[in-house]
């Protein structure tokens, strides 16, 4: 049985909510005739409970941490705690642009969290403003930009160099700042090929760019020789915080020498993922770089918290207002709740964890490209003669999400998998039998694994022809009929 | 507090299969000078604690449920059912839909809300949705110049002057020039667009509340080979004309109004809707309706080639987060209201709004800037700086008079009416009004 | 895969939420060592991501309203407003014990509900202390046993009359009460049999209980016959108010000649099930039983709202404190909401979903054993050769909830049908076209229907061997192995 | 508002299969002079509107947060996650799970709910839940004398005076007796129990905040032939000895302490356990362990014989609807904390109801009337009437100082302290009944 569009649930004159009264108003004479629209827009006309029939079905067509173990390597699907959203509550009748003596209480919060994310990554200063970890990437590199423009060496400095691990985000954003992209290759221990690194150097080099741990999982060793390096050719060197979640605690980016840093709050402090969104990417800098965070900055003044637009040498501004609260809330709570020791704990079980599932994965015949300690996540082959995407495929039918699939791109048919610390010992276990389970009746049996899922609301779905000829969005059937 | 399930037992066995003996040994690869900085943060709380906490800050503010402030967000009354239909966890606590099977819930909610958007706009094709209103602004605006392979921008100056900045700072950085078209009144100047301009830019209503006439800037803007990029309301899309009639080829907005909480200015969402012709242009995800092999109906991204984690260098743009929830909050809102709802909710704004100007306009000193016809906004002269006012009204325990920038006026304010308020509401902003100006 | 026990996912040591610091204290010194427990209670050692896995897990393995059509007679299984929900937050965080003075604002809502339910039902006065229908069928007969103590005529008046269409709560109340029951039968027409009635009546007769539209969905209209031969005899004639839905705004008990009344907010004004409870169950009373009320109840005194527990004739108290508030907000909230008007259309809707569905049901070759125009329910029978139990079950594997089954006893294989005005016609027709389709295939499948259902979290379960040899709890492995 | 969903043109249509043309027509059953009352009825409101409304009646209120007031129900802090899973759609929306198949969910979680309390109370079995406290210890003492045959019931003193209300109210109706056990000190005194007896009734801690020593007087009423019943607070049985322990047949109790919010008295969930020997005496639903035909574990309501819709005038109780939202609320409560959870929150309320004694005890013409040991609430008697002190102390925002009836000597009143307080509120308290009492 089909599970309808809400369009299809939807019947000419029926109505749900009922806001408000509306006035009898003359539209015409007070709008301009000329500026009204012709005809409605076509919304769904459903009442209240088919609503709820409707979302609520949809719901239950959908997995998630709260339903299932989620390893989506450099996502950290970790469980966020229920009380953040009773937090976030609290802020949540605040117009960014009441009277800010009228909620010195948020914005108290925000100087705080500024602080503690200065504190827990080693910067100086901190923005709040980024609303998603790629936004604070743009910003972090339009700081950069800015601080090499005011040294009057934005013409010489072109490039930015990024490993060939990276996340997708970090050439995409540079090339969006007007860069040219440069990719490192990786050595054979999975780490930066530092010698390769140094050839690049240059004083054509705005930045390099790095995710430490990187996105097979492993610790840039020689990230001191790489931050003195970058530094002498006077390069910045950007930390992408998506895996953050390993070391917190345990070593800060700063510390390493990294000029920049953005945090994805909804990885790693624990602001729900949402199904894709919203997050929140504050960034970080040292103190040279300060001048550049965009408007505005909460700062105190004796003890009123006042927004700061007076920034003269300011990128500008990034998104309108402040931040996206909500996840601000959420990551401070989340801070308070654990101090220094929980955070330094979670990251050391979240590494446990990673480590003993690779171990693990091993005992069930998953091949390991780069097998040493790894961090928060490690990345796994199947065993030869299998597909990931089919392995991916099998486990949704056995209610688990699957890791990460085909990233980092310079591994075949690789696995990422971030299990995260707010998993048990049982569910790692069970994982991996089931992944071992899964390996070996897919050798014996081809088809079957090839025609996973089996159990799922869908089966496997023909995403070619929706690339090759895509449909965007429900039509009446008048139309539907009209255009095909 | 902590979250996490391991006993000491498991630890140690866990350890023991990694040859370990404890936990810093997990972190063997990390230089020895960097491991295990002195963290100066506050000591952990229960949550009783933290929440108590947090309500004795949240005590420190005065909410704007009943605001008459405006300018992309706005006090409007969010039914209950968006709330709760949003919020159900598997909603709230999945990502981004990478394993469609397991994912359909999602999946279907956007395609859904890629459909309400472009009913709104009247344009056929919108996306899962960006950050904000001015970051939607900013990517349309990046997607027009890539289409017309130009570096140069036509922005009206009554385009929200955080829109503009935020736009500047995106343009800045690919080295594209924006110069601004003035304003005649409170309303964009109609002028020529030279050859070079790739995208024109509007706002209606705009930041003072006017609602422009789009379709010479528009057609001025075809005849030059350039864009048309509206940025628009998405509450005034019940009853205003769609952008796709005066010949808007993309549309951007700021979510907030359907059916967010204000939350200090975000999580909010952005939407883009853009002519069919500029879908593979178009930034951030898609979602495409497709068959399984039972031949069912199911719902899959799409056109990713488009998106970085492909591409990478050569990416549209780098977005990957979206803002899922909060325009999934947008999709229930406009499902919950019809569009009868949403007109209605339109038509009570308009008709409060002009009320309030009318009031408002009777005190000794204030002066209407705003010039007719106005939607739900509009600006006033006041005889002193309006962040004063602001600031006594609040005393008063009401929210109203956004200081407007300097470049528009000296003591301008902007107000806003919502359905949210009533008559007494109205009556009592007056009041306090006089009382302040007295 | 079976869906593990809470305490199958326990581990010892294990912790979920840490509620607090807990001081060191000599316990053994502050409470003695001999009122001390020598073993923990065993509960579950649970981290917070396994809690909220397992009951989210739960939920996806129960259907409600919110899910599904669930046309369950004589529940009234309508859609409850989401708002009622922040409604009641409202009033959640009051002490029954806090000074009333503090309280004004929760006294003055049950003291205007009063006043409501009064209007509504036609009643003088109204207690909101029951917690649940039962309970206020308890207290009703409990204030009419006062009423004829306090005649002198309670020795006398032993008897207490029930249709044998009544729910079964009603000759268990009455039983509860310490009174006989007898039983009096229904008319060929599915009402009341006038005639048995009047020889059952006289001066040992204390009440007559009667539902109005009855458990046949039929409207006795020799109502105000029945009320004055009641009174004729000194008895007192009691309301259930369970089908209250079929007729607010359009009739009241009170006219009709009823003494007493009892409402379920949670059937007819908008209080969410809970899966079986909480509920409320107000009662209301003409003037003469209002002494016998029980305390406390709320009495305007100038412009405040008091406690009013000096009531000497009073049944006393039925249960702590005043009432469910969380249900009574939820139905001040649904009153003021619908108004008067809102409350009639309500029940319009819910006699025309019920009249639709039987005529639909009829065209798909269900029997209608009392078939006129019916209220807001109907009974039906399955086409000879089928077994009520057999459509229920098959009913469960198209994602619908089933009628009541075998209910009311005096039409054999019952299938009571409360759509509910809240179901649009779609619905219905969906809903008689299955029940069409699965009478066809059951009468050519016998097999099959027997079997059924299939598709459900766990298939037909054995409900004989529960009863003849119940499992009540769990035990740990050890434990079960020893008792077994 | 309205939550219906017909068009005109659907209720026309409907309408015209019946053979009818307007919706009065389908009430023509109804005598004439009985329809259309008009009803004095509130016009009807918009959802804003409505809690709009009700937010400015709950202005009136003071919220009890951190009270100091006890007697069954009290301020405890309930954990987030608690509300967020018992509130899931489908455990709200659904009824008493009479389809098991499509039922799992709540009948697993009712099945869980047993096995807990009858880990907390030490006894074999435990229902699904009762109304509240007072209607828990009602049906107990009815499932005695069934069991017993006897019509007479000792009740000490020192049970919760509205506990013994409801408990004679009900006793009333079937024409039992009961008589009074009374005090020594805040104690019951022990007390040879006659023959004619059925049920023994104690409470611990009891109404004046005393621990109980129970066995003797479990012996004495189990030499008499009856059955003893305890009436407990669930948070004390983490560290307080288990009425089975004592010789209790019976264990009932108020669970509000258990994760549900105090909302003015209720709706909480009234919990009942008994000897295994008594499982058919016991009144409400239970639930069996069973198996499908697959042989897959399910769970199913069981022994339903007992319950009214089968022996209607016979029943052991009228009972139909229990508690089971809020009873599952106390299930993931008490799941959420685990046993050592538990005892963390029962050992602070000990720790702050003993210093809170102390320092009150200090004030002069305060005088502590609990003997100890007692557990997290203690009766003072105070130089004035309690009732004028609460209202007091209101004033001041702090809640304190329970009334405590007559019956037990003048101007008494009830503390509690729960792990919600920390060193400060108790500071505070002292401090505003010194000046109350100044």
């Amino acid at each position: 049985k089909a599970f309808p569009l809400i369009f299809e649930r939807s019947k000419p004159g029926r109505r749900g909510v009922r806001p408000v009264r509306a006035p009898e108003v003359d539209l015409a004479a007070l709008l301009g005739e000329e500026n009204l629209r012709e005809t409605p827009p076509r919304l769904p006309e459903v009442d209240e409970l088919s609503l709820v029939r409707h979302y609520t079905g949809l719901s239950r067509r959908q997995i998630g941490v709260d339903t299932s173990f989620y390893p989506l390597g450099s996502c950290t699907m970790k469980y966020n705690p229920k009380v953040n959203e009773a937090a976030a509550a609290l802020f949540s009748d605040l117009h960014p642009y009441q009277d800010p003596d009228s909620a010195q209480g948020a914005l108290e919060l925000m100087y705080e969290l500024q602080r503690y994310l200065a504190e827990i990554t080693g910067m100086d200063a901190v923005t709040l403003q980024p609303a998603a970890g790629a936004h604070g990437e743009l910003t972090g590199i339009l700081i950069i930009r800015a601080y090499h423009a005011a040294r009057g060496e934005h013409d010489q400095r072109r490039v930015v160099l990024v490993p060939d691990s990276a996340h997708g985000s970090n050439p995409a954003t540079a090339s969006m700042a007007g860069y040219e992209v440069r990719e490192i290759p990786s050595g054979p221990d999975g780490e930066v090929d530092l010698e390769a690194l140094k050839r690049e150097l240059g004083s054509h080099v705005a930045a390099i760019m790095l995710t430490n741990p990187n996105t097979l999982g492993l610790f840039e060793r020689q990230i001191l020789e790489i931050a003195r390096a970058a530094h002498a050719a006077g390069a910045l060197l950007y930390y992408d915080g998506a895996n953050l979640n390993a070391i917190m605690g345990w070593a800060r980016p700063g510390d390493m020498g990294f000029d920049v840093v953005h945090l994805n709050l909804h990885k790693t402090f624990s602001v729900p993922h949402g199904g894709g969104g919203p997050g929140s990417g504050p960034v970080g800098v040292k103190q040279h770089l300060e001048p550049f965070l965009p408007v505005p900055t909460v700062r105190k003044e004796g003890d009123r918290f006042v927004l700061d637009y007076d920034r003269p040498q300011s990128i500008g501004q990034v998104r309108s207002f402040y931040g996206n609260m909500g996840a601000l809330v959420r990551a401070y709570t989340y801070i308070r709740l654990l101090g220094a020791e929980g955070l330094k704990r979670s990251a050391a079980l979240a590494v446990l964890n990673a480590n003993y599932l690779k171990e693990r994965l091993k005992d069930e015949g998953y091949r390991i490209p780069y097998d040493r300690t790894c961090m928060h996540e490690f990345v796994a082959q199947p065993p030869e003669g299998l597909r990931t995407l089919d392995i991916a495929k099998a486990l949704l039918d056995e209610g688990y999400h699957p890791p990460t699939v085909y990233f980092p791109l310079i591994v075949k048919e690789a696995l990422m998998v971030e299990p995260t610390e707010t998993e048990s010992k049982e569910t790692l276990e069970a994982y991996a039998e089931v992944l071992g389970r899964i390996a070996r009746r897919g050798l014996e049996d081809p088809e079957w694994i090839q025609g996973a899922p089996y159990r799922t609301p869908v089966r496997r779905l023909d995403e070619v022809s929706a690339n090759r000829k895509p449909k965007l969005r429900w039509e009446p059937v008048e139309e539907a009929v009209r255009s095909s | 507090m902590e979250y996490t399930p391991h006993t000491e037992d498991e630890i140690r066995a866990m350890l023991e299969r990694l040859g370990m003996r404890e936990l810093r040994e997990l972190f063997r690869d990390i230089p020895a000078e960097l491991l295990e900085p002195e963290l100066d943060l506050p000591e952990p709380m229960t949550e009783a604690e933290v929440l108590e906490h947090l309500r004795a800050l949240a005590a420190k503010n005065r909410p704007a449920t009943r605001a008459f402030l405006g300018g992309g967000v706005r006090a409007h009354h969010v039914p209950a059912v968006v709330p709760h239909l949003a919020t159900r966890a598997e909603f709230v606590t999945a990502y981004t839909p990478y394993q469609p099977e397991a994912s359909q819930g999602v999946l279907q909610a956007i395609f859904e809300y890629q459909t309400m958007i472009a009913e709104l706009t009247g344009l056929e094709v919108s996306n899962a949705s960006l950050y904000d209103g001015a970051t939607a602004l900013a990517e349309g605006v990046l997607l027009a110049l890539r289409q017309t392979r130009r570096m140069r921008v036509a922005l009206s100056q009554a385009v929200h002057p955080e829109y503009r900045r935020v736009l500047k700072t995106y343009l800045d950085a690919i080295g594209a020039e924006v110069y601004e078209l003035p304003l005649e009144g409170s309303r964009t100047a109609l002028a020529e667009i030279p050859a070079e301009v790739g995208a024109v830019v509007a706002q209606t209503p705009n930041f003072l509340g006017s609602i422009e006439r789009l379709e010479p800037l528009a057609e001025a803007a075809h005849r030059a080979g350039a864009l048309f990029v509206a940025v628009v309301d998405p509450i005034s899309l019940a009853i205003l004309k769609p952008p796709a009639a005066y010949g808007a080829d993309i549309a951007v907005g700021e979510g907030q109004p359907l059916g967010n909480a204000m939350a200090f200015g975000g999580p909010h969402f952005g939407f883009i809707a853009v002519r069919k012709a500029l879908v593979r242009q178009l930034p951030g995800r898609l979602v495409s309706e497709t068959r399984d092999v039972d031949g069912q109906r199911g719902f899959v991204l799409a056109l990713s080639a488009r998106e970085q984690h492909i591409r990478r260098a050569k990416a549209k743009s780098n977005i990957t987060t979206n803002s899922q929830l909060t325009a999934l909050m947008g999709a229930v809102y406009l499902a919950a209201l019809g569009p009868q709802g949403l007109r209605e909710v339109a038509v009570r704004a308009v008709a409060n709004a002009h009320t309030l100007a009318e009031r408002l306009e009777t005190i000794p000193g204030v002066e209407r800037v705003t010039e007719p016809p106005f939607f739900n906004e509009f600006v006033l002269r006041l005889p002193v700086e309006a962040r004063r006012v602001r600031a006594r009204l609040a005393e008063r325990g009401i929210h109203a008079a956004v200081p407007v920038p300097e470049e528009y006026g000296e003591n301008l304010a902007l107000f806003a009416a919502t359905e949210v308020h009533d008559a007494a509401d109205l009556e009592q902003l007056e009041a306090a009004l006089r009382e302040v100006l007295a």
